[in-house]
């Protein structure tokens, strides 16, 4: 029975969510009055504290936790004021927000790399890029494609299932997996915990041992990239370069020749 | 080894925010909004892959996100590129103008639009243009009413004689 | 709850903040006094003696200005532009170090580094994160102001700054894999153990860098983004009173950035030979902590110096001649720099450091010569030439 | 004028020397030019002119064309004889005389009133152009200062004092006493 009960309250919380969020997604003009705003962005954030709630507290101090919850709350607060905008330019500054907030969210796993290369890879090339091409396209206010969505109820629909499954089987494997292991249901566990000796297995099969203790993160990241990854890493160079090329090309052709071909 | 209850939190943040990011990408009509949704689902995975490399304690995870933002990079200049291309054909940037790339046996999407009753836009006042109209030496004396416009209209009906210069 | 942890970061803060608005204001005094001299004139002397009062005077008008929006500007961008683009350039400073470490004072466990956030690991690349958010500010209030000099002025200047970012990165890869850290503490502190400053063993890096860091800080002969002459004022043509100031401010800031960052990684920080040698962290005495930071505040204020100097020299470059010495010259630059100094790393060893410093003159020589030989000795087709066809 | 007119002189412009291509002394002889003018105005070679303190100094003051003033002759009356050529010959239209029958017996008439708006005024000097008898005159006087508008329109009696306080350093260009506006 407690299987059911609780995939049924993950259901609810995200019904919820999925409610609030349906009534924030831009409606045009005449149906998207404020009410429907206000009790949309209610019903988000309630569902957003219950999450919240279950939330495992298990962090090594309160700082981190605090800091966790604030960015986390910021970048789920952030995406939904996106997809609900108005304004693509709005719309890309909220994903900015979500990317800074990410990027802390990742500083906080200590991955530091990734933090300062989302920043500027993500918010200070791409999206100002994105800028530009809104700005150009669309210099006065909002187009009637912008104020309408389309067929927000069946997608939100589709997004409260993909929700629930996600989050209702972390929830339910994450309460599993606290349990002793004789009453646990039948693969009900979320962590494939690698044993010692597995690890240990792992690192000897590697070409000569690249992670050194006494190195910092950037340099341990940038061996296992260039050691174990090289041909991964031409790879991508290689794509970057194409999809370079690539987008000079498309640009670069005449519309008109286009047209007439 | 990792925090079973950390872990689980970062990955339902990256759930909630690719669940997001598909709503977004179903439901808005604007093609760089969509762009953008596309990328938020990304990040929700992004997130995903440092929380288990965290927990794992090993460094997978993080060089598959730097990939990621790699792949990123391509993707957003390549379809940058194409969305100015679209642009250009169209001047709007509504993806249901697109709609003959569908397949043949698949019905059209029809968007239900509700009359919008969209501000009016503001009217600046319009302002006698000053200057003299070439080749003709200059407006009447008090003829404040007449723009340059209405006056390159009157020349075009009725031709002025130019005197050689 | 108050322990050193949370202390010494506060007060680190709330010094170096306030050293760093002081010394805008003062350098913006600085700057005018220059100014005046290349131009044979007195410069502002009035206010307070030797004018030393002018930026409180400058200051209070533009505290007191009137604040105006313009009709149709998108209001709450507006007001935030100003906001993002002073915030990230004060935030770059979380990770630069302004001298070296400190014995115990007051108490407190020693020695204390000088940087704000000590021991992040990526500190270089920070700066340069945090520094390329500041191009929000640009766009957003060009954008914002519902004026199309202001438009197109930002989006002038955003492109400028996304364009410099490349280089800029570009060139400081040679002196980090010389350092082998990000860190700048360590950057500082192999400049000091070899006595080699990167800047002789980085000379190309060190040029792309300073004329791609004058690019970033939208100084002359790159000002774009302002050039008065042309362009109104650029972005922010629509902003008066305080919010002006604050997008000077951030200018200037970005110029103090650059200044730091060329002193810690190339002129070696606050290493000075046999002034301010190499000590252990934990050595270092009051005095030797102070003369430290005096050396690198000098070297800073010497290169802050060169930016006033440069700008009164130079006539400012055209936005397409702006744009082809960023993707035409400065990258290819920094590619080749990058490409010697991984090819000198790999083959030389790690102290050979004479050795490399021939390998990068050598380098530079090369690329003086190709130059030479593909400039026009007329620079431009003469109109003589033009009147023939 | 064709671009194969034998007249026109074609002037080459000066080939880049080989350290000149690299930029290299062109950027140094800038910084040096520069720096030179620094270290003039350091050492205090400025022309900076420290104004209510010090007067600046003009090449040559009778010339100058400041504050308009009326001259007097030598019996110390005006010497206008309101033939309004300078409220003609004004580009700015700022000076606005009122003339009545002269008291003395040398000339015809003289003005009641003579009025200039020293707002107005362009300072183009083409009042002191056209008056037959050098009666109006621009001074030296340069820091021209008041609190209202009317305050800046220069009645009779304050050209008049505008003489008075600069006749010692600036002398009348032309000499002689008496209005010759009858007939000479």
């Amino acid at each position: 029975m407690g299987e059911f009960e609780l995939t049924l309250s993950s259901l609810i919380v995200v019904v919820l969510g999925g409610l609030g969020v349906y009534l924030l997604l831009p409606r045009g003009t005449n149906s998207s009055d404020r009410a429907a705003r206000i009790v949309g962005s209610l019903l988000a954030t309630i569902s957003l504290v219950l999450i919240a709630s279950n939330f495992g507290d298990v962090l090594p101090n309160k700082t981190n936790e605090l800091t966790f919850y604030l960015l986390a709350a910021v970048s789920i607060i952030s995406a939904v004021l996106m997809i609900a905008s108005h304004n693509p330019v709005i719309s890309a500054l909220w994903f900015a927000l979500v990317l800074l907030s990410n990027s802390g969210l990742y500083l906080l796993q200590g991955a530091e790399f990734l933090s300062a290369a989302t920043i500027i890879i993500y918010a200070g090339a791409i999206i100002v890029t994105f800028l530009f091409v809104i700005m150009l396209a669309q210099p006065n206010g909002a187009a009637p494609y912008d104020l309408h969505s389309r067929e927000p109820l069946l997608s939100c629909t589709a997004g409260v299932i993909l929700a629930w499954t996600l989050l209702g089987t972390l929830h339910y494997a994450c309460t599993e997996e606290s349990k002793p292991l004789s009453q646990r249901h039948a693969g009900a566990s979320m962590a494939a915990l690698p044993s010692p000796a597995l690890v240990a297995k792992s690192l000897e099969a590697q070409p000569e041992s690249i992670i050194r203790a006494d190195k910092g993160h950037v340099d341990n990241l940038g061996r296992t990239l260039f050691l174990e990854h090289y041909v991964a890493v031409e790879v991508v160079g290689m794509l970057l370069l194409v999809a370079v090329v690539g987008a000079v090309l498309i640009v670069n052709r005449d519309p008109a020749k286009l047209t007439a071909a | 080894m990792g925090n079973l209850p950390l872990l689980n939190n970062y990955l339902s943040v990256g759930a909630i925010l690719f669940t997001l990011g598909l709503i977004g990408f179903l439901s808005r009509r604007n093609l760089i909004v969509m762009f953008l949704c596309a990328e938020l689902m990304l990040q929700g995975v992004s997130l995903t892959l440092v929380g288990f490399s965290t927990f794992h304690g090993s460094w997978g995870g993080q060089v598959f996100t730097i990939f990621s933002l790699a792949l990123a990079g391509a993707e957003a200049a390549v379809a940058l590129a194409l969305i100015v291309v679209l642009f250009r054909r169209n001047e709007t940037l509504d993806i249901s103008l697109w709609q003959d790339l569908r397949e043949a046996d698949q019905p059209p999407v029809l968007d239900e639009f509700e009359a919008d009753q969209l501000e009016p836009e503001t009217v600046y006042p319009e302002l006698t243009r000053s200057g003299v109209l070439p080749g003709q030496g200059g407006l009447p004396p008090h003829h404040n009413h007449r723009t340059i416009d209405e006056a390159i209209e009157e020349q075009r009906h009725e031709p002025v004689e130019v005197p050689h210069a | 709850m108050f322990s050193q942890d949370w202390i010494e970061p506060l007060i680190k803060m709330a010094v170096v903040i306030g050293a760093i608005q002081g010394a805008v204001a003062y350098l913006v005094l600085a700057e005018r006094r220059a100014a005046a001299f290349f131009q044979d004139r007195v410069g502002p002397n009035r206010v307070g003696p030797f004018g030393l009062l002018q930026p409180i005077a400058d200051g209070l008008k533009f505290i007191l200005k009137e604040e105006l929006i313009p009709s149709g500007a998108h209001k709450p961008i507006f007001l935030l532009a100003p906001v993002m683009i002073l915030a990230s350039a004060t935030l770059a400073f979380a990770t630069v170090p302004v001298g070296y470490y400190f014995p115990a004072i007051l108490g407190l466990k020693a020695p204390i580094a000088m940087t704000i956030a000590p021991g992040m690991d990526i500190g270089l690349l920070f700066v340069l994160a945090v520094s390329s958010l500041g191009v929000y500010g640009v766009i957003l209030g060009g954008w914002a102001s519902n004026s199309k000099y202001s438009f197109l002025g930002g989006l002038r200047s955003s492109a400028q700054l996304v364009s410099y970012e490349l280089p800029l990165g570009l060139s400081l890869i040679g002196a980090i894999l010389l350092s082998g850290s990000l860190r700048m503490e360590t950057i500082m502190d192999a400049q000091a153990t070899s006595g080699w400053w990167w800047v002789m063993l980085q000379p190309l890096g060190f040029a792309v860098f300073l004329i791609s860091g004058f690019a970033e800080a939208a100084r002359l002969p790159f000002d774009l983004p302002e050039c008065e002459q042309e362009l109104v004022a650029g972005y922010h043509t629509e902003y008066t009173a305080m919010k002006f100031g604050m997008f000077a401010m951030a200018e200037y800031m970005h110029m103090i950035t650059v200044a730091f960052l060329a002193v810690i990684i190339y002129f070696g920080g606050w290493h000075l030979w046999y002034v301010a040698p190499y000590v252990e962290a934990d050595q270092v005495t009051l005095i030797g902590a102070l003369l430290r930071i005096g050396i690198l505040q000098g070297k800073v204020l010497v290169l802050v110096f060169f930016f006033m100097w440069v700008r009164w020299s130079f006539p400012r470059f055209r936005y397409d001649q702006l744009m082809s010495i960023g993707w035409k010259i400065m990258i290819p630059l920094g590619l080749v720099n990058l490409l010697a100094s991984a090819i000198s790393q790999e083959f030389l060893a790690q102290d050979a450091y004479l050795a490399k410093a021939v390998v990068s003159w050598a380098v530079l020589a090369a690329c003086f010569v190709y130059g030479m030989l593909n400039v026009n000795p007329q620079g431009a087709p003469s109109q003589h030439a033009l009147a023939k066809v | 004028m064709q671009a194969n007119d034998p007249n026109i002189q074609w002037v080459e412009e000066p080939q880049l020397g080989w350290t000149g291509r690299m930029y290299l002394t062109p950027i140094i002889d800038g910084l040096t030019i520069t720096l030179n003018h620094f270290f003039k105005a350091a050492r205090g070679d400025t022309f900076t002119v420290q104004f209510p303190e010090e007067r600046p100094k003009f090449g040559n003051p009778l010339i100058y064309r400041g504050v308009h003033r009326l001259n007097k002759d030598d019996e110390g009356r005006v010497k206008c004889v309101a033939c309004f050529m300078c409220a003609t010959a004004c580009p700015a239209h700022c000076i606005d005389i009122v003339g009545t029958q002269a008291p003395w017996e040398d000339r015809e008439k003289y003005p009641q009133s003579f009025v200039i708006d020293e707002l107005r005024c362009i300072f183009c000097g083409m009042c002191e152009e056209a008056c037959p008898v050098d009666a109006i005159e621009l001074t030296s006087m340069f820091d021209l200062t008041g609190a209202s508008r009317e305050e800046m329109i220069f009645d009779k009696e304050k050209l008049l004092s505008v003489f008075d306080q600069t006749i010692a350093a600036e002398p009348m260009k032309s000499k002689g006493g008496h209005a010759t506006g009858k007939g000479a």
